[in-house]
């Protein structure tokens, strides 16, 4: 069988990575990688949620920016608050917008943990009621996907518009790092930089323990024909909900890291270019599988802050035609080069297949061609 | 099935453990650097150039680039700063706000430059402050922009929006009428700059007749003209920006306006706009800036016949916006030079530049628009607006100059708020925030 | 903010000329969306690359005007052919490969759109370039208290003038019976001789060059810019979304969503007109997902 | 007591009727042959029943409970499993998770998020595949199994679903002799414990299989009986003969 495809050869594959990635500030202390690397690790936590969606689920989701600009926006303004005070208590740019008390739905981001969770929750019921919404109706496929695009569109208008409670296109820009409890996340110190990846491990490894499960199995099966599935009995649309939901709610974790890293958020979250470039990081990385995606956010972000200046002009030409060339041949991302490899690797050592045993746990989590 | 879970709380514990241990390390890796000198004695000057070279604001950006590095040669020939040369460190910043925040991290921390020249858009400055006030570090954002920021960390050399509408409404009224529309984009500088604009008007006896805002990058101005149409005004005030401005101007002929009785006047249609609408559209109407390639003064004349005979003016044009830039090298010159009599080069800071610059003149010689100077409390620029009216070849008439500069000042709407000082946003009760953003 | 001025005092001669507005920007996204209609229509494609069509066709414009002189009114069937051509070499070189696998389309599309707008920026620079018109084109016409510009009529009439063309293709000719039937069941179609390979590719290459045309009339309208599609494909989508990816539906959504904006904007601004319209997008596919005129649902 | 029982059935698109007052009544295990020249509304009237179309009126009562207009999911929980005439598997997974998404006791999308296994599952599979004969093949693709295979597979996955009453469009197409005889085989082991419809044209295997015969036409019933008064029905023949000349 295909080392590949064995779980526990995947499970160790992640322990590498993360074990390689945690070690990286015992080694180097330039904090500009560090800050950096923790902007991968967001952009990487993004590219596992389109995976999570467009893998395994079968929606293309062209509006992730949409749970990821709102969960930013909410911890945005939890720390925008924190610099804010009984005697002072609205933020600047309210006071040049000529309000005269703070908004009420600003009110509960006082509170540091009501904050972090309202930025959690709220896209993530957003997430729940629309696809909720959508998949009820059956639309799928390009449609849900021109969906997804246009309301990315509409948010990022809306938060445009209503310049007086969210500072329009300047967006708001916390003066200093997120402060939790006594701590201070310094977003240069390696203390975020683990935050961060620990919060990437643990998506992750929730993400992956939920493909292996019934319910992943089930996605996976209406990514292939949900019609199918709907005639065994399960709710096609709960399913979908679901999936995009998670998705949607790791897309959110993900912002929260990203203002706490760079203390700034603008409606520019919601420009469907940044999220046109999560599916080129899934896509290129390769989309069915959660590794992939992580390697393909790396990849492409790491090979845009490096070679990007040097190419200049010609940088955006090479990453569509290259992203043209894995979409027609490479459907499975560059990891599939790694399947394809692993799988001429153990045919020519003679692999031999599994016999249909009972099943346990661990013969599910060893069969998973999904991945 | 209950293992599974044990497991999995297991797994979850196990990285929150994780994620809190490290916490007690920290301050040892941060302290790995530090200590060492911005600028190194006989070595070149370092200074970051963040502007966006690819995608949609790499039109005025690129230029904003071309001249600076024309600022820097030119202060490199007649000896650099102190006898050492500048060295710009050019980064593209890709039209894209992560990028912007990922390259002003990589300026000041891995090549350690010792100040920052950038951004066109104030999302782009809003995206890049938290880290450059975080450094301490020091920007200098070359062109207009809406106020209402008290920094320690920013120097602007272009006009703030209480001083680039002063003298252009109070013209309107007296040489078209009392009735105005304003129409602007979608966004904060044209909101803030309206605001400014209302007071001007007030003060002329005006009338505002409408207010419309336009999505940013909207090219449909079919709604708008029509209410314009519906109310008649005398003039029109635009604070419309970018494609949608060429737009605008196209649609307004288009739709069967006339500039003669009713023109638009602006507060960013140069010189670079006229030429992509086409002359035709452009003709007639008015522009406030603090500087037109068509001034008539020896330094500007020797300002655009050699930038337009570098290897930077390929574009051919001298546009407010890139004089304001070129202005910024000067400044910074003469801040860096007064830094490192004061300290020593060795000891020169981001922050120390920045404390040396108030008051800092730009005199006739040198500046192309005229005298200029930093005020000593908000960083801003004194400087005189002038009105030009586009002519039919696409140049500028100077149809008035401010008699006396004009004094910036970020908070003139808001008093309440305080005054901009040096060490921060002064309130009246005597309370001083720093960094307020 | 929206709120103030909402429910500007009702002005009947305005509210009139608001309609006619409406129209004229019914037209603009109408056109703007022809090209993908009928490239989803047939082949149930999603081209993401189409707003970069539209941008070619002003490109290509621009290109015949300011280098070989080419008056204006032969810069539009002109750009039609150039950007025919990009279409057909596109479908011929990489669509044709993916058809079965709809989303893939839609995400190599996306990565051509990349690759067209950076190419243009590299070959023409990033600056706005502009096209010269008649002066006739940029004048107004004017009744009593009607008002509306002259390219707008000129836009409208071409639209207008595209559609009835495609109706005619479509159900007058061989060609149109071929087409639809290749929507209707591809295999059965192709066992009753049709080719469906070269309909594809021919309804491609007509989409694309719809786009081109929208594009030499947007890049008067507005401005000639690398970009420029941007701004355009989203409605265009919606149309085609709205509509339910047949002629008769984009017609009627691009009428109604177009009136519906110029209605709003006239009561509130076009930022809030903006919004509403989404809201409102989303609401009706809720109850109506196949959009306004969708072809039934295949059997299995 | 009728088990399933469908009670003037009309659907029509637009003017057009595909199911024009249609009744009958299923009694509980039996295996019901649905037959019909082309067009008949034979799989219209599957779709009916399982909620993929909405019938335009009338009424089907399923164990005493109205099913019309529920969801296609709602009428599978109930014990209403189905076929499809073009097969429909899951071709990315294997025959294995073909069999184990279809094996749903447990259908709630959040309470699955982390099951791994369900209980009873083994047994069941052990079964199925005694059945379908698929046993040496659990670990491959679903996409590269033959035509036969993935119409065995998909006869297993209802199976697996151990529906109450299995409808089931031409299971036999493309099949082998023999194969056919080992499906009639498993059907009437099948209607002891269950109900089944299956739509047919293969007149030779319906003989084998049928208890009663359906007879639809232009989408009404047009005859019902056992199969030797089927084909002896006069109407039948007519409509056979003179149509299609199939059977």
């Amino acid at each position: 069988m295909n080392l590949y495809h064995r779980p526990g050869a995947q499970w160790l594959a992640y322990l590498v990575f993360y074990v390689v990635l945690a070690a990286v500030p015992f080694v180097v202390s330039d904090n500009f990688l560090l800050n950096q690397l923790s902007t991968y690790g967001v952009f990487a936590m993004l590219a596992l949620s389109i995976s999570l969606c467009w893998g395994f689920g079968g929606i293309l989701n062209l509006g992730q920016g949409i749970p990821f600009g709102l969960g930013a926006y909410g911890m945005a303004m939890t720390m925008q608050m924190q610099s804010q005070d009984a005697s002072n208590p609205m933020p600047p740019f309210m006071l040049n917008n000529s309000l005269d008390r703070l908004p009420l739905f600003w009110v509960p981001f006082w509170n540091t943990g009501v904050g972090i969770t309202l930025a959690l929750v709220v896209p993530t019921l957003f997430c729940a009621i629309f696809g909720w919404l959508m998949f009820r109706a059956r639309v799928s496929g390009p449609f849900f996907a021109i969906m997804t695009l246009a309301m990315l569109s509409a948010w990022g208008t809306l938060i445009l518009d209503i310049q007086p409670y969210t500072n329009g296109v300047n967006g708001i820009t916390p003066p200093a790092p997120l402060k939790l409890g006594e701590i201070v996340v310094d977003p240069y110190s390696p203390a975020a930089y683990w935050t961060v990846l620990a919060l990437l491990v643990l998506a992750t490894v929730v993400a992956k323990l939920m493909t292996l499960s019934r319910f992943g199995l089930v996605v996976q099966s209406v990514r292939n024909d949900a019609e199918r599935v709907r005639f065994l009995g399960y709710n096609v649309a709960g399913y979908e909900t679901a999936i995009y939901t998670i998705s949607g709610f790791f897309a959110a974790v993900a912002g929260c890291c990203w203002v706490m890293l760079t203390q700034y958020v603008s409606p520019a979250q919601f420009d469907t270019t940044f999220s046109l470039s999560m599916v080129i990081w899934a896509g290129i990385g390769g989309r069915m599988s959660l590794m992939g995606a992580i390697l393909g956010a790396f990849l492409i972000q790491g090979a845009q802050s490096y070679l990007g200046d040097a190419f200049l002009n010609t940088w955006l030409l090479i990453l569509g035609g290259f992203f043209i060339l894995v979409v027609r041949f490479l459907p499975k991302g560059l990891i599939g080069l790694v399947e394809s490899a692993l799988g001429r690797l153990s045919s020519s050592t003679g692999g031999k297949t599994d016999g249909n045993g009972v099943s346990s746990i661990r013969s599910r989590l060893l069969q998973q061609p999904g991945e | 099935m209950r293992t599974d879970r044990r497991n999995f709380m297991k797994a979850t514990l196990g990285a929150a453990a994780a994620a809190a241990a490290p916490y007690g390390f920290v301050k040892s890796i941060n302290q790995a650097w530090g200590a060492q000198s911005w600028i190194k004695k006989g070595e070149p000057i370092k200074v970051g150039l963040l502007f966006s070279l690819t995608g949609g604001l790499a039109v005025p950006e690129e230029d904003s680039t071309l001249v600076m590095q024309y600022a820097i040669d030119e202060i490199n020939k007649s000896g650099g700063i102190a006898g050492q040369p500048i060295e710009p460190v050019i980064v593209d910043a890709k039209s894209d706000f992560n990028v912007y925040s990922e390259k002003t991290k990589e300026l000041i921390l891995r090549n350690r430059v010792v100040a920052i020249f950038g951004c066109y858009t104030s999302a782009s400055r809003k995206a890049i402050l938290p880290t450059v006030m975080a450094q301490n570090h020091l920007l200098y954002y070359p062109t207009c922009y809406e106020g209402a920021e008290c920094t320690q960390n920013t120097i602007c050399t272009g006009p703030l929006a209480n001083q680039h509408s002063k003298d252009l409404i109070p013209f309107m009224v007296q040489q078209f009428g009392k009735k105005v529309f304003f129409v602007g984009s979608n966004y904060v500088w044209p909101k803030e700059s309206n605001k400014n604009a209302k007071v001007w008007l007030q003060q002329a006896g005006g009338e505002l007749l409408g207010e419309e805002y336009i999505p940013l990058g909207s090219s449909e101005f079919g709604p708008v003209l029509n209410k314009i149409r519906e109310a008649k005004p005398n003039f029109i005030f635009s604070t419309v920006v970018g494609a949608s401005d060429i737009a605008f101007h196209k649609q307004f002929k288009q739709e069967g306006f006339k500039v003669d009785s009713m023109p638009i006047a602006s507060l960013t249609t140069g010189e670079i706009e006229t030429r992509a609408m086409g002359n035709e559209y452009g003709a007639g109407h008015f522009l406030s800036a603090p500087y037109f390639q068509g001034l008539d003064n020896p330094t500007n004349h020797k300002f655009v016949e050699s930038f337009l005979k570098s290897k930077y003016g390929k574009n051919g044009v001298t546009h407010y916006n890139m004089e304001e830039t070129y202005l910024s090298a000067y400044v910074f010159k003469y801040g860096l030079e007064k830094a490192i009599a004061k300290v020593g080069v060795e000891e020169v800071t981001p922050r120390a530049i920045r404390d040396n610059t108030g008051g800092i003149k730009v005199e006739d010689a040198v500046s192309p628009e005229g005298l200029i100077w930093i005020d000593d409390q908000n960083f801003n620029t004194w400087l005189k607006p002038k009105i030009g009216q586009c002519q039919a070849d696409g140049s500028f008439k100077i149809v008035k100059s401010s008699a006396e500069h004009v004094a910036p000042d970020p908070y003139s709407i808001y008093p309440d708020l305080g005054k901009c000082t040096a060490d921060g946003l002064k309130a009246a009760d005597g309370k001083v925030r720093k960094g307020v953003i | 903010m929206a709120v103030g001025s909402f429910f500007t005092s009702f002005d009947l001669s305005a509210f009139i000329n608001a309609l006619i507005l409406g129209i004229s920007i019914a037209s603009i996204w109408l056109i703007a969306a022809l090209g993908l209609t009928i490239i989803y229509g047939a082949a149930g494609v999603i081209n993401m690359a189409h707003g970069e069509f539209i941008m070619l066709g002003a490109y290509s414009s621009y290109m015949l005007q300011s280098f070989l002189g080419f008056p204006f009114v032969l810069c539009v069937p002109a750009s039609f052919l150039i950007v025919a051509l990009v279409g057909l070499v596109l479908e011929r070189g990489l669509i044709r490969y993916l058809y079965k696998r709809p989303l893939d389309t839609l995400l190599a599309t996306f990565g051509v759109s990349l690759v067209l707008m950076q190419g243009v920026r590299l070959i023409f620079g990033s600056d706005p370039k502009y096209l010269a018109v008649p002066p006739i084109f940029s004048s107004n016409i004017q009744f009593s208290f009607v008002n509306i510009s002259v390219f707008r009529v000129v836009v409208l009439l071409v639209t207008l003038g595209i559609v009835t063309g495609l109706w005619a293709l479509f159900y007058r000719t061989r060609f149109g019976v071929q087409v639809r039937a290749v929507m209707q069941d591809k295999e059965m179609a192709a066992s009753f001789g049709v080719n469906a390979d070269r309909v594809y590719m021919l309804t491609f290459a007509l989409g694309a060059g719809l786009a081109g045309v929208a594009g030499s009339l947007f890049g008067v309208l507005n401005i000639v810019l690398p970009t420029m599609g941007a701004s355009y494909v989203v409605q265009a989508f919606l149309v085609v979304v709205v509509g339910g990816g047949t002629l008769a539906g984009s017609v009627a959504a691009g009428g109604a969503t177009g009136e519906l904006q110029s209605i709003f904007a006239y009561f509130t601004n076009d930022t809030f007109a903006r919004f509403l319209l989404f809201v409102l997008i989303v609401v009706f596919l809720r109850i109506r997902p196949q959009g306004l005129f969708a072809p039934s649902a295949k059997r299995r | 007591m009728s088990f399933l029982e469908i009670r003037n059935l009309c659907k029509s698109f637009d003017t057009v009727s595909v199911i024009n007052d249609f009744s009958i009544e299923l009694v509980e295990q039996t295996l019901c042959c649905l037959v019909g020249p082309n067009g008949a509304g034979k799989t219209t009237t599957m779709d009916l029943v399982t909620g993929r179309q909405k019938p335009t009126s009338g009424q089907i009562i399923f164990c005493d409970d109205d099913i019309t207009g529920l969801d296609e999911h709602e009428i599978a929980r109930r014990g209403i499993g189905r076929k499809f005439q073009v097969p429909a598997v899951f071709r990315d997974l294997t025959v294995r998770q073909n069999l184990e998404v279809a094996y749903s006791r447990s259908t709630h999308p959040l309470k699955n998020l982390f099951r791994f296994r369900a209980p009873g599952f083994a047994d069941k599979l052990d079964e199925v595949l005694s059945v379908t004969g698929l046993g040496g093949r659990l670990n491959i693709e679903a996409g590269i199994l033959s035509h036969g295979e993935t119409q065995w597979l998909e006869i297993g996955m209802v199976l697996m679903q151990n529906p109450r009453l299995l409808l089931l469009d031409e299971p036999v197409a493309g099949m082998t002799e023999s194969e056919i005889d080992k499906t009639a085989e498993i059907f009437n082991n099948l209607k002891r414990t269950n109900s089944l419809v299956v739509v047919e044209h293969d007149m030779a295997f319906v003989r084998q299989i049928a208890d009663v015969v359906t007879v639809m036409h232009m989408g009404s019933l047009l005859a019902q009986g056992p199969i030797s008064e089927i084909e002896a029905n006069e109407r039948v023949r007519e409509v056979y003969l003179g149509e299609t000349g199939e059977a």
